[in-house]
């Protein structure tokens, strides 16, 4: 019997494995397939203070492996989230609730974090400070240390929640980027997001995505996540959330080698309606293969 | 929705771009015509969402034009082949929504869902006007299908060289008692069909690139009069009135 | 007939085919299948002052759509490279040469391009700022703009011969660092270098690779490609070469609709020792399905 | 070398994880017993490195040991199925520099070009000494074969299940007079095989991680007394006193 509960900032998750944000909704369309209690938790759609329509079509493309998109944070808005896809969550799941939380300014940041504290089912605050296939074209607070540790300053004084920075791998060195997370308080890091990219149509001679540019998700980015995991775990002392193109639970495994306490799940489930319930089903066989009756016991084991 | 293997039994060339396939599997989760599958092809990263034609308890009839390496593959796929299918996708169309005597517009590889359309619309007694637009004579298919049916057709092509020379929608107009509409098409040839001020209501079928085809990634949704939709879940079939060009 | 050729920085090339440096060696290889003279140029390994041995085994791992390489810059030295291999180059290609030039010291850099100066075949150099499968581990002079700008400079004193920049992909803003460069008196740009990666054995717990991180390549990083070239294009005024996951014609036909002049073809050549020769025989019908007669008209096409 | 399809005719399971496969095509370029293939598998982006058991004009015969997802698609791979293959690559054996009686000595699945080598030597009026070495006897394949070659056979498994309780090279040292070995296998048998006091000199196979597997890469060069070389286009066979461990 494989235990394969893992613990991010104190809070216990039954299995690592988490379908990450923007690919997984509000959970409704995955309940209606399947038990969504078998997760150890997800990550809901990145939502922000005020309502958002997002960008215009097209904003999906495909490439070898992977794909890239450009939604551009449509969502309902926090207080919409609050009052209707909260009360409807508490039916469909029963865990820990990770809440992504997108800001175009500090003071959006602290409030949506705020408007949060009472919500029991959010066991974890995730601060999404990169959204590469936003207007602002992969500049952002992500980018640069100082803004990074300031919304983490500012979120940390208004929450009582654990609070996990999400950050762009757009950057030269994203290890300096986590630690001036950690240094002003972040209780865990969240990488990566995706990376940004573009595909053009050649008969149109024009970008496929309407927002032009659309952030690269899929197997194609696993080794650039798993490097980075790596590259954060040796900077910090904070859990990480690994993800980036993980398709299979060995994927899962080899990220929790690299430094990964939790595994998000992203452009995986949008193929594979099933695939992180399926991870979660072949986990105990792959932790029996590596010889470790404790799943927690992968986290970063490589760099031992 | 379900999510389970079909086999590709049998592949016919129609045009030099338009295939007719037939693939067996549990087609349970389909309850409406207009509804689409999505197909999981090896060696392509997102499935490919195809209109679905017709449909039994045991098998699913496809029309497929080739645009890209996807749906290439596609029609090259041998009898035999397994395909992971996402199926019963989407609204579909609702015909209890019109009178008795709707016409359904369908353009190029947009009379696909036109077809399991019409034959559901004859078994529930109703006598449906069925307008096809193509380019040209060279590019029309399921002709023969269409007119076993036994329903009113219209056939409009471009340049003339069948039927009425011009669009479906001149079709259309040459049936002034016409007031409700089911489309499929290009999406000039949707606007076309919206303006036609005969009509009272219709529903119109809407393309999107789409990462999931299942509501979760908001990749396809579009602004309508009742706010932002998801082609692929909410849709693809919008209402007359919902739709904003 | 469809015309081909480009230039680039004054240099003509027959066709923007370019094997990428590291997949070709000196050729010697690729002239025992085909006949490398239908290649628009060629850009030779990686060229130290020093030979040097590379990383230890293994260098290379697999990823979907691409793969994983820490070669290290093995190579026989700029002396044994001009003794040795220029005068076989001049029994195989008759064309222009591109010579990339690696350096661990702007000195390095400077001595190699001065050795290069009287060899005839060459006509650009190509400085390889990058390398992020060195020991230096991406942290390199292509992450500072101060620093490109210096070698840049200091290249551009003692050469008579075009200079193309060979820019990492590993930065927050590539485009600052190509505008660096143009600054500096730089006649191109050529990019983009590997993506650093990273995958683990799960049996051994250890990275695949004994270097730890490897460069990735292949049609993985291919859009991550074109939207460096886009936003470089936009940047700079002088003649990008696009590389980075091009396969196909197409693929090149993309790349310059983003802003290459020329496009380098890496990793493909490994999987496909006719990639290079089947993409050139295979650009005319691109070129008439795009409605070009003359290929150098979709360089930038995609930003008019 | 040359790239060409090889259509796979016979796939058939030797051990829980050996499968023998026959491949028909232009096995032309292959000049050496030891030289490799290079198989592009679909949904992999490297080839897979086979090293060659036997071949004729007409076909090539590999024996292949599932390391993992590759190797496993590879096995699997149906009747009639076509692969892209780069075939005679690397030095392979020179059956030229030993004398009339070697000891062919191999482990695992570095059996497989040992089986050729053997055959082409016979050919040549050489008799040499087959020593074979497997885990257990549940591992050993290609027992008939190797017997009907007629040749003298030792057999080393680690348990002692059959043949000599040990490694093959405890069979190595049962033949004194043996001073010339050809041998391929994993490294730690290579490495212990070198080590035999009695051997002149000898013929080494090496495995490595290919990029290309025709020389241009430099993904697989390891350090030998005469500089680096390309396991895959200056080996993978090596020479005794070239090898550094």
């Amino acid at each position: 019997m494989v235990n394969l509960s893992v613990n991010l900032a104190g809070v216990e998750l039954k299995n690592p494995i988490v379908p990450a944000s923007g690919t997984f909704g509000y959970g409704r369309e995955y309940a209606e397939l399947y038990d969504i209690n078998v997760l150890g938790s997800f990550s809901w759609k990145g939502t922000t203070r005020d309502p958002r329509l997002g960008n215009p079509q097209p904003r999906i493309a495909e490439m070898p492996s992977g794909m890239l998109n450009a939604v551009g944070l449509q969502n309902p808005g926090i207080d919409a989230v609050i009052a209707n896809e909260v009360p409807n969550i508490a039916k469909i799941f029963s865990g820990p609730v990770i809440a992504n939380i997108g800001g175009f300014s500090i003071e959006e940041y602290v409030e949506n974090c705020r408007k949060l504290e009472d919500v029991e089912q959010v066991k974890i605050l995730e601060v999404n400070i990169s959204c590469p296939n936003v207007h602002a074209g992969g500049k952002n607070f992500g980018c640069d240390p100082c803004a990074a540790a300031e919304i983490t300053k500012a979120v940390k004084a208004v929450t009582s929640k654990p609070v996990f920075m999400k950050l762009t791998p757009n950057v030269t060195d994203i290890a300096e980027i986590a630690r001036a997370c950690e240094d002003a308080g972040a209780d865990g890091i969240c990488l990566i997001n995706t990376l940004l990219g573009m595909r053009i149509n050649l008969n149109t001679r024009k970008p496929i995505i309407a927002n032009r540019t659309g952030g690269v998700s899929g197997p194609a980015v696993f080794p650039v996540a798993v490097r980075m995991v790596w590259d954060v775990y040796e900077a910090v002392n904070i859990p990480i959330i690994g993800c980036g193109g993980v398709s299979t639970a060995e994927d899962a495994a080899e990220m929790m080698l690299a430094g990964a306490t939790a595994v998000e799940v992203g452009a995986a489930n949008l193929k594979d309606p099933y695939a992180c319930k399926t991870i979660v089903e072949n986990l105990p066989a792959v932790c029996e293969r590596l010889g470790v009756s404790n799943i927690a016991e992968l986290t970063g084991a490589a760099h031992r | 929705m379900k999510k389970s293997l079909f086999t590709v039994e049998h592949t016919r060339q129609l045009t030099a771009d338009t295939y007719e396939m037939i693939l067996s599997g549990d087609t349970s989760a389909i309850t409406a015509p207009g509804q689409f599958v999505n197909l999981d092809l090896p060696g392509h990263f997102l499935r490919r969402p195809i209109s679905i034609c017709n449909w039994t308890d045991e098998a699913l009839m496809l029309l497929v034009k080739v645009v890209g390496e996807g749906t290439k593959d596609l029609v090259r796929s041998v009898p035999g082949t397994e395909l992971d299918v996402l199926s019963g996708l989407g609204n579909g169309f609702d015909i209890s929504k019109s009178g008795a005597h709707p016409v359904l517009a369908g353009g190029g590889i947009g009379i696909a869902p036109l077809y399991g359309l019409a034959q559901r619309m004859l078994e529930a007694g109703m006598e449906p006007t069925i307008a096809l637009g193509f380019r040209t004579a060279r590019d029309v298919y399921y002709l023969d299908e269409f007119v076993k049916l036994g329903c009113r057709l219209l056939i409009a092509t471009e340049d003339g060289s069948m039927g009425t020379k011009g669009f479906v929608t001149d079709c259309i107009k040459a049936v002034p008692e016409c007031d409700y509409v089911f489309t499929c098409g290009p999406l000039p040839m949707l606007k076309a069909v919206h303006s036609l001020p005969q009509l009272k209501d219709g529903q119109f079928s809407f393309e999107a690139r789409m990462g999931c085809g299942f509501g979760a990634c908001m990749g396809c949704t579009i602004p309508t009069t009742d706010g932002y939709k998801r082609v692929c879940k909410d849709g693809p079939i919008l209402f007359k009135e919902e739709i904003v060009w």
